[in-house]
């Protein structure tokens, strides 16, 4: 046998985008995977609810508390309004107020860690001053109070939700950027003549997608879990439809005392489900990124045990 | 103490910020406390005693800066004023007699969430694969998916109303006397058990991940490995050397972490009828109390702030590397 | 390539320098906003370059290299001194911001091959952006993608690697593409910060030829960072000591390797591992030349009528033939070590151990 | 589990033992004070419950289920022929707390007091007292006065004269003449009030004291009350029968007599097109008050009549006008005829247009935490929407709802109504040209803005007229004056919400026995804690 | 094959490592970074491990040492140590083998002290584990090592984060001899050091391996270094061993064209400057075979352009 001297152009062994190999992985994991069907299937359901119970969903249409039957599926409200109908108009507002709450709190957060990350210095401290404050406010004290103040609907809830929510995105962002920052490459743009602001998006933002992403879907589940407990406690617009009013209302017309689960469960299983779809999703991105974090197959048991690794 | 000094100076802005947040936000909500209150009260009053009635309570018509130079000279000098709502009960007052159980049942919640949640952490990340790391993080998960009050209602119903285990309101059995005695911690205890439970249950899974992650991370440290070829026991690397590096980044959370629990504390207060201050603080909003509500919402950030001070006195405890920096 | 010498190309040492700098000096803030502690980390470097010379700094870790050429590519702020560029003091022509004039005069390449490229990007952005801000691209895409594909190959890479992104690529070939990347602008100076210290010892030698032929064929000059003396010697025309934020010898390469005079210089070239004088490790020497660096109490040149030696004032004192441009720091000034200092510092004087003693012990 | 014991103790005990109910309290849920501070201050904007009902008293006491009056503190007053006075002759042998007498210095003291805390009073001139008898002085003949004043809370003047600032005081441990008013094991979370120990009815303080709980809403409150914990449940019980009453139908009843007072539609009559009467009662008849107090009210409340007049007015009503209603009828064919004729036609949508053109489109203004007026604009809305009006609910919080009212920056709403003995507040703040505002100004009880000349007349000879029967006379006109103007949308009387569990007190007034409401907050409060007693 | 040992020391060979194969496993391709691999080393010798970043050197080490994490598997060979077998030895057995028998210098020392406990609280749990001392005792004996490694024993109390890069080097150093074993296992222990601390550490190992008598197994990608160094090295290349002799052997006449691109990695310090030329990017050598004997003591495993070209047997061996 002989050893092949090869001179050879490096035959890229995966010709692959990273953030592409970022998405299939998340195709490929199962979390995500069933994440991202329950997702769909709630997103579905909030864009076809209009045709699916078409009118106004908290129409009084039959007899009050009724049971689950082949009429309503999920009953009737104490005041005689079909649940089903309630639940799956209620996707729609949590859902939009989630996704709004989601991005813009991202958005904010994109800005405010990039600003903080690039600039540095006197920017810096101030950005993280203004975000660590904002931090340590107790948030549902304050929605609570902001929530009083402005007037209801579902701007508003957004807003508020976004006032108390950007901080927590910021500095996970921030950190991230922080480290991006101070990478070579940064410099290395820098060096080259580029710009601040096409630094900042276009070398350092394409670099942070995962975390991006992540913080994403951590705000969307704090959009939607803050509005529900915001519009249990009344403080939301309570003419809109939604899994939180849904809740409200249910409270007040004492639908646990008077043993009607099928009022209370529903909006509350949605809400669960929604926000672990979302975290489901963004474990999965965390495992993609870090492959350490994987569930790791439990070793076969082979006759030689000393083979597989170190022992514990 | 370079560290600590700069942490308490950062803690002074934050109180300094939040607390005037707190001033502006009541000052241009629409309407004042009395015309609220008398939207309240079935129209029984005469409009003159509605005059009196603002006079009484003291409703400012001073310029605004006037007043947020008071306001600052009375926070600084524990003057919260006359609750409204509660009038002529001083805020300190009304807020004293309830921020005790909302400390304890936000506290209680966070520690046994924080300590236990981290030790399956721990568990879960020192045995990939077992049997904690992976049952338990996707129950826990969904479980902390759902709402706190929705949690703390169907908790409520079950395991106080239908099965009857737990008392289902109140700090303690009404008429018992507060005192240190067996008997009324034991009551207190018990009556703790279904609101914080609720918490832990939301919040656990969060601390459990966080943890797993983190030890995951720590354990392909060098230090670890460093340790195993070291032949020091098991036990003895995960808690000495993985777990006690691991934990510093939750001991960040906890102090972040009290900030949220505050508020989960509040919606669970409501559900369990637990005399804290969650209640209190929207009926002050509801009521437009603005001494009162500044009143909390300065408190509860005092003692947000306060918290994540000793965090970070603790932090430096833990992780000698700040100490000298 | 034959296997001549290698001749280090003939500077002129009279026309305008490309790269001069005149005292420069940095101090990074310690702590907060409110903090006054700070660090020095550099303090009066004076350096000149000559068009088309490589001038190489070595020095140990921490003594400011890497903080040197951060300042003079303006990535940092120098908190005092000049900077010129051909003749130029650009610190004072672009006061806030380094102009786009300025990158194209002065590029760099960094020391780790894996984090100068974003790994979002393919190899055609950085060279094609590269021309693009500076106006270098050509007026049709043909052109441009022509330009490309030319740098590609001045750096020894095959044309068809634009499409690739960089962790498809060895750590050598990433190096190669920043090379091409700071060439694509045609800057009259390069700094390369260890440009060869993250690569695998097989690839070396391939890049730092490369640099040598850069500056042969089209004149770039260099300042080649390094703390490998071998390298230094083969590549650069001069070499640099730095210790402790400041310069404290300077001379043509082979001189100054040959015959270092600082203590600190000294102390450097004996430590070179070379299995041509193995075995040269002598502690008691080596605890003579620390404790020179540390604490010196005469110097070598005391006597020179031209620099008076002094502790305070740093004195240059010139070594041996005035062609090698050879001058040393008098032995008595020794650099201010803020701030944790140097690696030396914190490392115990070698006494005349028994170590023997204290190892019975232990085994009792 | 052993921790069982702790939840329901004391209330769950065997009905038949005697001896346990005979030194238990009675325990009463406050649904919306989630803590209760120790402040027993009368003056106070939220007075601590039973303040006015078990630790003070009034003079006499008006039994709105009944519609009769019952002497208290005074056992007789005297209206002066010039209707400008009345004069209570105070009962004999009634103690404070504190062992010391009431006397007619304490009445007068009271009044000159509230005066100057809280206004009001304004006809009152003088108060006089002279021994046994109080004489009050009016500025002009005011018929209203005597339970105007009669209702009024009377608190010893050596206690409340010797503090300086009396309406700041916390009046921790109150001394009154009620029938309970010691206060024990004071908690944030729970208060007891013990027996008077100088009551002077001893006999009637047949229950060991009053235990208050506090919640923070309804459902902890109905929690308790289902689970038995409670003995009496004023709150708002959602679907009674099933909650509560079907848990232990033996013991459990409720009782909802219509005596609260009138919740109205009110329509911004200074706003076209409510200016116009037809729309009001056009809108009025298309209003399905069946359906608002059965889905709003969870069917608890009584419909409106077209008298305006609440259950509490039931012997003030005027039969003829009450036979005869028309506009407080639903009949969504009448209102579309109405509309079409009063020049408000349907469009092709079938959406109805204003006379400008301009679509017939409003909002119905509630607070947001009016959970249950919400679903009764919601109803309305619906109900509306059949005849081609457009309604839109919006609830913002109360203050911003009742900021509208206050300027008459509002299109319509929902709102309380007065609830006096007599009607004639009710008439006034509804028709009574003097409450009215201009646009802009702020009015604290016509909101609607409705005044009228005719009803104006009949107002001041009502207040003028000492006599009942006179009164009842100008009672009717003005009900006939009513129906006429429609000023407000009458909706429903608000109940008096009451609950009780007999298991260990009996005694409870009842729509058989209706010697009180079941309410705990009002003025015949004491009556049931005077009457209750321990099962045996 | 096996090769004809040539050791320095005793011809008793302390470690001795036969066809180890060692894979990555992966989600989609296993990664062979150790490709049937055989050496020994003999008592007080020191044996050199060099090659290019990720031929499998640190691998080896943490076969050795049984420290291989999860997605690394052992597939093949044996590791006997003193005769006994290594990859059969029980977690308890492992255990006491761990540092009793063979200690290790990480690649990164630096980072593999435990930040959180000061240096002295890390040496004692050594000897309070292995040698069940007492913590005074072992308080002292830590003292001690120190001391040996010329570090004032007051820094017992520090944290690694207060020691400059050397001293926490030269920290673990002491604690890899604090049991005296019988070999010591140095992965790159300098590479992160300033030349002059780097070659007093070297010269400290070679002056306590004197007077220790331990073997060593040193890894290195500097060439220099390691031929001043060992006695006998091994060069690697992609997981497996393309040249082994005596270091000087090695330094005088490399024979495999990597060994060759190797040392010209390193210009000379001394004599005119000779251009070099290292390997051309993209140089790959593929299907290395076994190693054959060139010259007395001196193996290399065979090249040639000539050859033809085999892509299936070993594409995924140490590929990168
Ligand atoms: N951003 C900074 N803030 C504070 N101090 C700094 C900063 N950057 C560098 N320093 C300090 O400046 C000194 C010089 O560092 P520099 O990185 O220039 O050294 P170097 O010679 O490049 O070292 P190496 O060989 O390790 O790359 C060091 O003491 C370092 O601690
Ligand atoms: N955890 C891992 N998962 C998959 N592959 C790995 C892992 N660790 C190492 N490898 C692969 O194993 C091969 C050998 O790695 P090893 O760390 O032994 O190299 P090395 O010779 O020590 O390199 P260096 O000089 O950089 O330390 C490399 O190709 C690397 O890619
Ligand atoms: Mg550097
Ligand atoms: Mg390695």
């Amino acid at each position: 046998m002989t050893t092949a001297l090869l001179k050879q152009p490096t035959q890229p062994t995966a010709v692959r985008k990273p953030n592409r190999s970022f998405i299939h992985g998340l195709i490929s994991n199962k979390k995500a995977l069933t994440g991202m069907a329950v997702m769909i299937i709630f997103i579905a359901l909030a864009l076809l609810a209009p045709l699916l119970f078409p009118g106004d969903p908290s129409r009084i249409t039959a007899m009050a508390s009724l049971e689950p039957s082949a009429e309503h599926w999920l009953g009737t409200t104490a005041k005689g309004q079909d649940v089903l109908a309630l639940t799956v108009h209620g996707s729609r507002s949590s859902l939009f107020v989630g996704l709004s709450v989601g991005i813009a709190s991202t958005f904010i957060g994109i800005l405010v860690g990039l600003a903080s990350a690039y600039f540095g210095k006197f920017i810096d401290e101030a950005l993280s001053l203004v975000t660590n404050v904002f931090l340590l406010l107790p948030g549902l004290p304050l929605l609570v109070i902001l929530a009083a103040f402005l007037p209801p609907g579902l701007g508003t809830v957004i807003l508020v939700l976004v006032v108390t929510g950007w901080a927590g995105s910021a500095r996970v962002l921030r950190s991230q950027a922080l480290s991006i920052r101070s990478k070579d490459f940064v410099a290395a743009a820098v060096v080259s003549g580029e710009r601040a602001g096409r630094i900042m998006f276009r070398e350092i933002l394409p670099n942070m997608a995962s975390i991006v992403m992540g913080t994403l879907l951590a705000c969307v589940i704090y959009g939607i879990g803050a509005q529900a407990g915001l519009e249990f406690l009344g403080l939301g617009d309570v003419s809109t439809v939604s899994w939180g009013n849904n809740l409200f209302w249910a409270g007040n017309e004492g639908a646990l005392l008077t043993g009607s689960w099928w009022v209370f469960v529903p909006s509350g299983l949605c809400i669960a489900l929604v926000a672990f779809a979302l975290a489901l999703i963004n474990y999965a991105v965390d495992e993609v990124t870090n492959p350490r974090l994987r569930k790791i197959k439990t070793p076969k048991t082979t006759p030689t045990k000393a083979e597989t690794s170190a022992a514990k | 103490m370079r560290f600590i000094l700069r942490r308490l100076g950062f803690y002074l802005i934050a109180f300094w910020a939040s607390i005037t947040l707190n001033f502006l936000l009541p000052r241009f909500m629409p309407g004042d406390p009395v015309s609220r209150m008398f939207a309240r009260s079935q129209d029984r009053m005469q409009p003159e005693q509605i005059e009196a009635l603002r006079k009484l309570l003291g409703v400012d018509d001073r310029p605004i800066w006037e007043q947020y130079i008071d306001y600052m000279h009375n926070v600084f000098t524990g003057q919260m004023g006359v609750s409204i709502s509660r009038f002529p009960t001083p805020v300190t007052e009304v807020i004293s007699s309830q921020i005790g159980w909302t400390l304890l049942l936000g506290g209680t919640a966070l520690v046994v969430a924080a300590v236990v949640g981290n030790l399956l952490g721990i568990l879960a990340a020192w045995r990939r694969g077992g049997a904690i790391d992976s049952a338990l993080p996707p129950v826990l998960v969904f479980i902390g998916s759902f709402p706190y009050f929705w949690l703390a209602m169907g908790a409520l119903y079950l395991f106080g109303v239908v099965l009857g285990w737990f008392p289902i309101r109140h700090a303690f059995t009404d008429g018992l006397e507060p005192a240190f005695t067996w008997e009324f911690i034991g009551d207190v205890g018990a009556h703790l058990v279904l609101p914080a439970l609720t918490i832990v249950l939301v919040s656990i899974g969060g601390w459990m991940l966080g943890m797993r992650n983190t030890m995951i991370a720590t354990n392909s440290e060098d230090y670890i490995t460093m340790a195993e070829a070291k032949g020091l026991r098991p036990g003895r690397i995960m808690l000495r050397y993985a777990a006690r590096n691991a934990m510093l980044p939750s001991v960040t959370s906890f102090g972040m972490g009290l900030g949220f629990v505050v508020g989960g504390a509040l919606l669970t207060e409501v559900v369990f009828a637990y005399p804290g201050v969650g209640y209190q603080l929207l009926n002050a909003v509801q009521g437009l109390d603005y001494p009162l509500m500044q009143g909390l919402f300065l408190t509860i950030t005092a003692a947000v702030l306060l918290a994540n001070f000793l965090v970070d006195i603790l932090y430096v405890r833990l992780d000698p590397r700040v100490r000298s920096n | 390539m034959s296997h001549s010498l290698i001749t280090p190309s003939a500077v002129s040492h009279t026309g305008t320098p490309a790269l001069e700098i005149r005292g420069l000096g940095k101090t990074f803030p310690l702590g907060g906003l409110f903090s006054r502690d700070s660090v020095r980390a550099l303090h009066g470097i004076d350096l000149t370059i000559g068009k088309g010379e490589i001038v190489a700094l070595v020095g140990e870790s921490g003594s400011g290299k890497s903080t040197l050429a951060r300042c003079v590519a303006r990535l940092e702020k120098p908190s005092s001194g000049e900077i010129l560029i051909d003749g130029v003091d650009v610190l004072k022509r672009d006061r806030f911001q380094a102009s786009r004039a300025f990158r194209s005069q002065l590029q760099m390449v960094f020391q780790d091959p894996f984090g100068s490229l974003n790994p979002a990007h393919r190899m055609d952005h950085f060279l094609r952006r590269s021309l693009a801000i500076h106006g270098k691209s050509g007026r049709s895409e043909r052109e441009t993608q022509s330009r490309l594909e030319e740098l590609m190959t001045t750096v020894g890479l095959q044309a068809d690697m634009l499409n690739s992104y960089p962790h498809e690529l060895s750590g050598g070939q990433r190096q190669r593409v920043a090379i091409a990347r700071a060439l694509a602008v045609e800057p009259q100076v390069i700094l390369a910060d260890e440009p060869t210290s993250m690569l695998d010892v097989s690839v070396r030698i391939g890049v730092l030829n490369l640099m040598r032929k850069l500056r042969d064929e089209q004149g770039i000059s260099m300042l080649y960072i390094t703390h490998d003396l071998a390298s230094a010697r083969y590549l650069a025309d001069r070499t640099a000591v730095m210790f402790a934020g400041e310069l404290v010898e300077e001379g043509e390469s082979l001189d100054l390797l040959a015959n270092p005079a600082h203590p600190y210089a000294q102390l450097l070239v004996s430590a070179v591992p070379d299995p041509a004088r193995a075995g040269s490790y002598d502690p008691v020497r080596r605890a003579e030349l620390r404790k020179a660096v540390m604490a010196s109490q005469h110097c070598a040149f005391h006597g020179d009528p031209n620099q008076v030696c002094s502790s305070e004032k740093p004195v240059r004192h010139q070594v041996g033939d005035p062609d090698n441009h050879h001058w040393v720091r008098c032995h008595l000034y020794r650099p201010w070590a803020a701030a944790g200092g140097h690696a030396l510092a914190s490392e115990p004087l070698p006494p005349s151990h028994p170590a023997s003693n204290a190892q019975e012990e232990a085994s009792a | 589990m052993l921790l069982t014991g702790c939840t329901a103790n004391v209330s769950k005990t065997n009905a038949s033992d005697a001896g346990a109910n005979a030194s238990a309290f009675l325990t009463i849920p406050r649904e919306d004070m989630g803590t209760f501070v120790q402040n027993f201050n009368p003056f106070a904007p939220t007075v601590n419950p039973m303040v006015q009902q078990s630790i003070y008293e009034s003079l006499l006491i008006f039994n709105p289920a009944k519609g009769d009056t019952v002497p208290w503190l005074a056992t007789e007053w005297k209206a002066a022929e010039d209707g400008k006075s009345v004069t209570f002759t105070l009962r004999d042998g009634v103690k404070w707390s504190d062992g010391q007498p009431l006397v007619a210095e304490d009445v007068a003291y009271t009044f000159e007091l509230q005066k100057k805390i809280k206004g009001g009073f304004e006809y009152l001139d003088t108060v006089t007292a002279e021994g046994n008898n109080v004489t009050f002085n009016f500025n002009k003949p005011w018929s209203p006065a005597l339970y105007d004043i009669g209702q009024l809370i009377i608190l010893p003047k050596h206690i409340w004269a010797a503090l300086p600032d009396p309406e700041k005081d916390a009046n921790a441990n109150p001394v009154g003449t009620g029938p309970y008013t010691e206060v024990d094991t004071f908690q944030a979370q729970s208060f007891v009030l013990k027996k008077n120990p100088n009551y002077w009815q001893p006999e009637k303080q047949k229950i060991a004291g009053i235990k208050m709980l506090a919640f923070a809403g309804n459902d902890g409150a109905n929690l308790a009350a289902a689970n038995g914990d409670v003995d009496w449940a004023p709150q708002y019980i959602p679907n009674i029968e099933k909650t509560f009453v079907s848990k232990d139908k033996e013991h459990r009843q409720y009782w909802f007599p219509p005596t609260g007072a009138m919740i109205n539609w009110q329509l911004n009559t200074t706003k076209a097109p409510f200016n116009d009467v037809d729309v009001r009662k056009a809108l009025s008849m298309a209003v399905d008050r069946d359906q608002v107090t059965k889905i709003g009210m969870s069917g608890y409340a009584k419909p409106a009549d077209c008298t305006g007049l609440s259950g509490n007015y039931e012997t003030w009503k005027n039969a003829n006008v009450k036979d005869n209603c028309t506009w407080t009828n639903h009949d969504v064919q009448k209102a579309n005829e109405l509309l079409d004729k009063a020049g408000y036609p349907k469009g092709a949508d079938g959406k109805r247009t204003l006379k400008d053109g301009t679509p017939f489109e409003f909002k119905i203004s509630v607070g947001a935490t009016s959970s249950d007026w919400l679903s009764v604009a919601n109803v309305i809305s619906q109900n509306l929407a059949e005849v081609g009006v457009t309604a839109k609910v919006e609830s913002p919080d109360w203050a911003a709802v009742v900021a509208g009212y206050e300027t008459g920056d509002f299109d319509s709403g929902i709102v309380w109504s007065a609830n006096d003995p007599s009607p004639y507040k009710y008439f006034n703040t509804t028709m009574g040209t003097s409450t009215v505002k201009p646009v802009g100004t702020k009015t604290f009880d016509n909101y609607h803005r409705f005044g009228d000349a005719k009803a104006d007349a009949l107002l001041a000879d009502f207040a003028a007229e000492g006599d009942e029967s006179k009164q009842k006379d100008l009672a009717n006109k003005l009900q006939e004056e009513y129906n006429d103007a429609a000023p407000v949308v009458p909706l429903f009387s608000g109940p008096e919400w009451g609950a009780f569990n007999d298991t260990r007190f009996t005694g409870w007034p009842t729509a058989e026995n209706p010697y009180a409401t079941l309410s705990v907050r009002s003025p015949t409060t004491v009556l049931v804690l005077t009457t209750l007693e321990p099962r045996a | 094959m096996t090769i004809s040992q040539v050791s320095f020391g005793s011809h008793e060979p302390v470690l001795d490592i036969k066809n180890l194969t060692v894979k990555y496993i992966g989600d989609t391709r296993s990664t062979t970074a150790v490709d049937r691999v055989s050496f020994s080393i003999g008592t007080g010798e020191v044996f050199g491990l060099a090659g290019e970043s990720g031929c499998g050197k640190s691998t080896i080490a943490n076969s050795i040492m049984r420290l291989l994490k999860d997605p690394a598997k052992i597939a093949g060979g044996s590791i006997s140590f003193g005769g006994k077998d290594v990859l059969a030895m029980s977690p308890e057995e492992l255990r006491r083998f761990r540092w009793q028998d063979v200690a290790m210098v990480f690649q990164s020392a630096m980072n593999s002290l435990n930040p959180v406990l000061t240096i002295g609280e890390q040496i004692v749990d050594i000897f309070t584990t292995h040698a069940g001392y007492s913590r005074k005792e072992s308080m002292r004996r830590a003292g001690d090592l120190l001391e040996l490694v010329r570090i004032d024993a007051a820094r017992l109390k520090s944290y690694p984060h207060q020691l400059s890069g050397g001293m926490r080097q030269r920290a673990v150093i002491a604690m890899a001899v604090a049991l005296k074993p019988s070999l010591l296992i140095l992965d790159e222990p300098t590479t992160a050091l300033d030349v002059v601390v780097q070659q007093e550490i070297m010269a400290q190992i070679k002056e306590l391996q004197r007077e220790l008598g331990f073997s060593v197994l040193f890894i290195t990608h500097d060439m220099s270094l390691m031929v001043e160094l060992s006695h006998r090295m091994a060069v690697m290349y992609g997981g497996r061993i393309v040249e082994t002799a005596k270091a000087q052997d090695v330094y005088a006449t490399p024979r495999h064209p990597y060994t060759q691109a190797l040392m010209g990695a390193f210009p000379p310090l001394t004599g005119p400057r000779l251009p070099l030329t290292g390997l051309p990017d993209g140089v790959k050598f593929r299907n290395i075979p076994d190693l054959t004997e060139a010259a007395p003591g001196h193996f290399v495993a065979p090249f040639g352009a000539d050859a033809p070209v085999t892509e299936s047997a070993n594409l995924e061996g140490a590929a990168r």
